[in-house]
């Protein structure tokens, strides 16, 4: 009987918290997304599927064993790691939820050592960490899962349409206005009360304007953590709505006669450049932007191992089996921090809200300054192809190819915006340097 | 405190703009020098009509070694596939 | 001259214990079992050569560096380790094999904290950790190979016969009776004093009747690790015993009349089914058994990857590159568990006729619970595709179908057979969730 | 004790199978219910004759094309073969 | 204007050291060397990026939590973490570069416990561990990314030509004498006070000469890990300079006559053998030399998930993206030893023309030992066939193909060669084996 | 110290190059055996002509089934191709 008992009062049903459900039903929302609409299913998938096992009561997946530990721990228990924590606690007086909760924020502002003592003490206690914690650890924690990926995305990516007109460079930097036109936004928010963020979250939060994914979950990791769930989720879901935030903005900002604009054919790029680009961009970051360095130094070596023509099986495997591993982890891991008492609260609504606006500024700065390029350059620049400069790669291009062609179905654009397209992950990742210089 | 976070963004949004933009205006022009140098440099070889060691017996290709070849195209699919 | 000393006083064969060989024997076996029995070698093959590199004498591929330098260790090297094990030692006295195996106790009863305490002590003495245990304490102690695994098989797993006839998971839910009535037989074995056995090793050993080796691995892992390799070798050397094993029960538990029973033809299953089968079974995970939820919760994100259909590199990859790097790191890691110390013992004795016995009860469990459901139901049940619950797929269903063949050689029940098949992967995760709840 | 762990065994067996059944059922009728709405309100698409968008060159496959795909088939056989 | 300064005070261009400098034209030197000039590239070509990568000045990309703590603190910091390390400072007085060095030391000699109180230190300062570092430490200090790039290779070695004639495995036992050799000039080199070098670091050098990549880092990592990238370097490097170093050695050895040689043709070897081959030569290792026993054991378990027929998608896995996958890391983390302050100084220099002269005397010694076996065989042996023994497979085996060629157009002496070069790959590992016995 | 340390060095030479050359020879003798003992017990089962299960359809390959499998492979590449 007791065993029964025990049966009910473990199952979830039992255990489920309002705001576990709310968010079950977001990530259920999330999985729609990915497989009807097809937003950025490689990772919107991974995330959902991560954020629903992250919400599963008592399963205790995304925690360290230490918040199982105190989630779930007896008096006995509880006394034992509060010791540990220096937190004052009588083993006699009733356990509180509020006394849990101090025990977590005493754990989570602990040193290296305490964190470590308290860890032993919880797996002592027979406690273990989640599965989805241990992906967060080794996989983003530690900086590599998006470096990884950053590689694979480095040697999937040409830089033939750039190298064959480098100015579009310029966009790619110009579209990174709306990374900190996002920092001015959340910084406003805060300083006027309505949603307070400090200046290392307005900064992760601006880096969802560089429509990167990795940028983003890279820079979340070093600056935000906590808010990593959100800053990822909104990335993701705004590159994939790109085909109609876009649009208007371009129209806007554009009158028909830019809009109808022929531009110069490509000229043939040898492949020695493409070989030597890589190599340049990192001396170049090596010299100017240390802190670029990881994000740029791995995006370079995997386009170098595409272009030398020396290493295709290595190139090949960071193209295909290594990215999709560590895509996997990396979804799952970063589904695992949509739990309800970290994504149910304004500072989400207000990163959403930002990332929005990151996306339409940055859209807006990158066709302004093709308009003002087209004013001096001697061959004539269309400004829908500026927009192209956020990255978000190869959609934020189409999507310059797709409006030009509503102004003049012979103009094809696809080619020219690739140039602002990757120069645009270029740009995010030297914004994304900068913020961690200053910053973190 | 509220205004020191927007005059630290507003100052963010100045130097972090104005890096990008140096940044990225070095890199057009280191660009545009490494390719004017190894376009006068490295003159890219014509492209050989068949680059490869194993091409001069393509034009030729009979009928056996079609089969041949289609033949080992089909085992190593059915070899994935059965996986 | 010393050196040459040395070479032979630290060679393999002045080394060799009589376990040791006994051992590097059973694993020459199982490597025979698999290459020319064609006995689940994915599995077999990786724990056969795992056993016989952790049977090395000397090299301690299978030992923590704590473990090393307690087996190789001075007497002043013994002395420092024993200071902080609390273990009373005069560095004085002569070094005896009960002295070391005192010291190899209190090293695995030792707290957390003592345990990195030795550990360090071990490696500032120059020891380390040999490959096998370094793989061991990565991929399986965390589970995280296993659930790798449990998701690759996920994305190879087709619930559409299941789908077209949900009734069979009842099949899969009925052949769970072997891991229980394994359970008793473990209790029996103890309490009748033959062999001792806890209830978390009775458990542990039961989970063989769930013919699903991840599922073994991972509730062993956490109930009785110092039996899993046992416990795998006996879980997947039974599976492929399957079409040896089956055939005399299911003949023996039914007539030539209900053997050749045909069932009607399966319903077309839609692509969205398949789509939402699995975000049903792990909602109805989440809110009745969250300790199911990881290995669940896996092998519903691996389905869902392959039916979604719009992140089949994600998917391939699962299937492919991924599960096989882990099933390489999980067969070494298991195969280093098969030491002579610890499977050449009454206790493995007993799991091999116990894990027998819970194959045999499945069986003829799933055959009769066919049997009352084609009592009860509107369409004719083949009894033979009970016994294809056990889950041992594919293998079990080809059994149902080749036992069907025989009695009427027009009847194919391969495809019926499969419902209950994977039924039975989903019953005994199940089953395996309630044992890791009431015992873990 | 000796009594003690077959009690505890019999226990969970009851306990075990009991919500091992339990569990099932509920998915029995959890699936058929999903079925029947997804069967009722989203009606599966046909399946296109040629979905895919490259399909229309197919059935009009000329020799040259034949020869360009085996070609192509064939390197990529080759090139998996070389590593 | 603080931020501007900051930008330049922390920009690679104002802290480049000249080392560094010297270090980042060194690994652009490798890349031309892996990408224009073929020097094997899959590996040079990662590890000159990794290089790159690691003299990025302020990145900290190959230096863990304290080195860059220690690099990069303030006055306060260090002093926390010299009390940790017990060495004494005054907080107010001047820091100098002399002490950031001699921390450095205290930490790298100071004991596991200290090391890691160290590393908390320095994480609760707000320094973490570079991506190389972290590569270093998970993919070499563990020994694991060697051992499956060795697992890769034999499941890519055919051990067939060898087994048609097992007494060619002499000729890779005679080639070995490279690496000893390199050895007494490393004591020669140590002992005439030109370049000290101790016995371990001798060996470690030594190996250079088996002409076998992952060997190298395995036995560096365990013998003389500061030496591991000018090692790794100069192994790499020569193996691709095989075709230029063998073939006057060859020459000068042997007369036209005696390069004419025809050999009798290969017989046939049966599956069966191949199958065991693996698994007798383990048993060997395992009896004679346990510490040859993780790079042989893997190798071996490679060679039978290639040859047993039954597991080929393990070993497809094996051969493509598991060995792929770990080559990138390898590299990369091998790399990161090529800073400036290890690879700059005399060693490196005595490790070049170690190296070199390892080839050289293992190439003669490989054609000595094969013009002595022929005088004594019954069927003849050409003496070229000898130079293959070193290993560097398949480069060296090709090259005693060509040189045959030379000298009689109709002799084919690929297939010969082939037993040669891969005896020694089996003849260095157990070279490897005595020389970890003795001095790891 | 610098004498040892010779000393040390030839002493490894001969106890290295004497252990790898035993351990080899050993290999030598052990491998011969094996060799012996296979063929003499394990007779080399003649190459079935089709040993595959599917085989018996090979030679009748028809026209259909050869456009069938061409068109398998191509897929099989178009898929591995646009990854
Ligand atoms: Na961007
Ligand atoms: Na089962
Ligand atoms: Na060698």
């Amino acid at each position: 009987m007791e065993k029964l008992l025990n049966l009910w009062t473990g199952s979830g049903l039992y255990n489920l918290t309002p705001g576990q459900a709310v968010m079950m039903a977001v990530c259920l929302g999330l999985l729609y997304l990915a497989i009807r609409k097809g937003f950025e299913p490689l990772l919107l998938l991974p995330i959902g599927f991560g954020g629903l096992l992250a919400n599963i009561p008592e399963a205790g997946l995304a925690y360290s064993a230490v918040e199982n530990a105190v989630h779930l721990g007896s008096a006995v228990q509880l006394d034992k790691i509060a010791q540990v924590l220096n937190v004052p606690f009588d083993a006699a007086q009733a356990v509180t939820a509020e006394f849990r909760h101090e025990l977590i924020m005493a754990y989570k502002g602990s040193t290296a050592a305490m964190h470590e003592e308290a860890t032993f003490t919880a797996i002592d206690l027979g406690y273990s960490s989640g599965m989805l914690y241990n992906f967060f650890s080794v996989a983003i924690m530690s900086g590599v899962a998006p470096l990884l990926i950053f590689m694979g995305v480095g040697a999937m990516t040409d830089f033939g349409p750039l190298l064959a007109n480098p100015k579009t460079l310029l966009l790619g930097a110009a579209a990174q206005f709306g990374i900190f036109a996002t920092v001015i936004g959340a910084a406003l928010l805060s300083s006027t009360g309505i949603v307070p963020f400090t200046m290392k979250e307005a900064a992760a939060i601006g880096i969802i304007g560089g429509a990167d994914g990795p940028t983003s979950i890279y820079v979340a990791t070093l600056l935000a953590p906590h808010l990593l769930g959100a800053i990822a989720v909104a990335a993701y879901s705004y590159m994939a709505l790109v085909p109609l935030i876009q649009p208007p903005i371009m129209r806007a900002l554009t009158n028909a006669e830019e809009r109808k604009i022929k531009m110069v054919q490509l000229r043939h790029v040898a492949k020695i450049e493409k070989i030597l680009f890589p190599i340049v961009v990192l001396v170049l970051v090596a010299l100017c932007l240390p802190d670029a360095a990881p994000l740029l130094g791995m995006f370079c070596f995997g386009n170098l191992m595409k272009e030398c023509g020396v290493v295709d099986r290595l190139s090949d495997t960071a193209q295909n089996a290594l990215i999709n591993i560590v895509t996997i982890i990396l979804g799952l891991s970063v589904g695992s921090k949509l739990s309800a008492d970290k994504f149910l609260d304004m500072q989400t609504l207000g990163i959403l809200i930002l990332g929005m606006l990151a996306f339409c500024v940055g859209t807006g700065a990158g066709v302004v300054m093709a308009k003002i390029m087209n004013k001096f350059s001697k061959d004539p620049i269309n400004p829908l192809i500026g927009s192209a400069g956020v990255s978000a790669v190869p959609m934020a291009a189409r999507v310059s190819n797709k409006v030009g062609l509503e102004a003049n179905p012979h103009n094809f654009l696809l080619m020219h915006a690739m140039g602002p397209n990757v120069a645009g992950v270029i740009g995010s990742a030297v914004a994304a340097g900068v913020m961690i210089k200053f910053l973190a | 405190m509220s205004e020191n976070i927007m005059s630290q963004a507003f100052e963010l949004l100045v130097v972090g703009m104005g890096f990008v933009f140096v940044f990225l205006t070095i890199l057009v022009f280191a660009t545009t020098f490494m390719s004017k140098l190894t376009t006068r440099f490295i003159p890219e070889p014509k492209p050989a009509p068949v680059p490869t060691p194993a091409s001069p017996a393509k034009p030729a290709m009979d009928d056996a070694t079609l089969m041949a070849v289609i033949t080992a195209a089909v085992n190593k699919y059915r070899s994935q596939h059965k996986k």
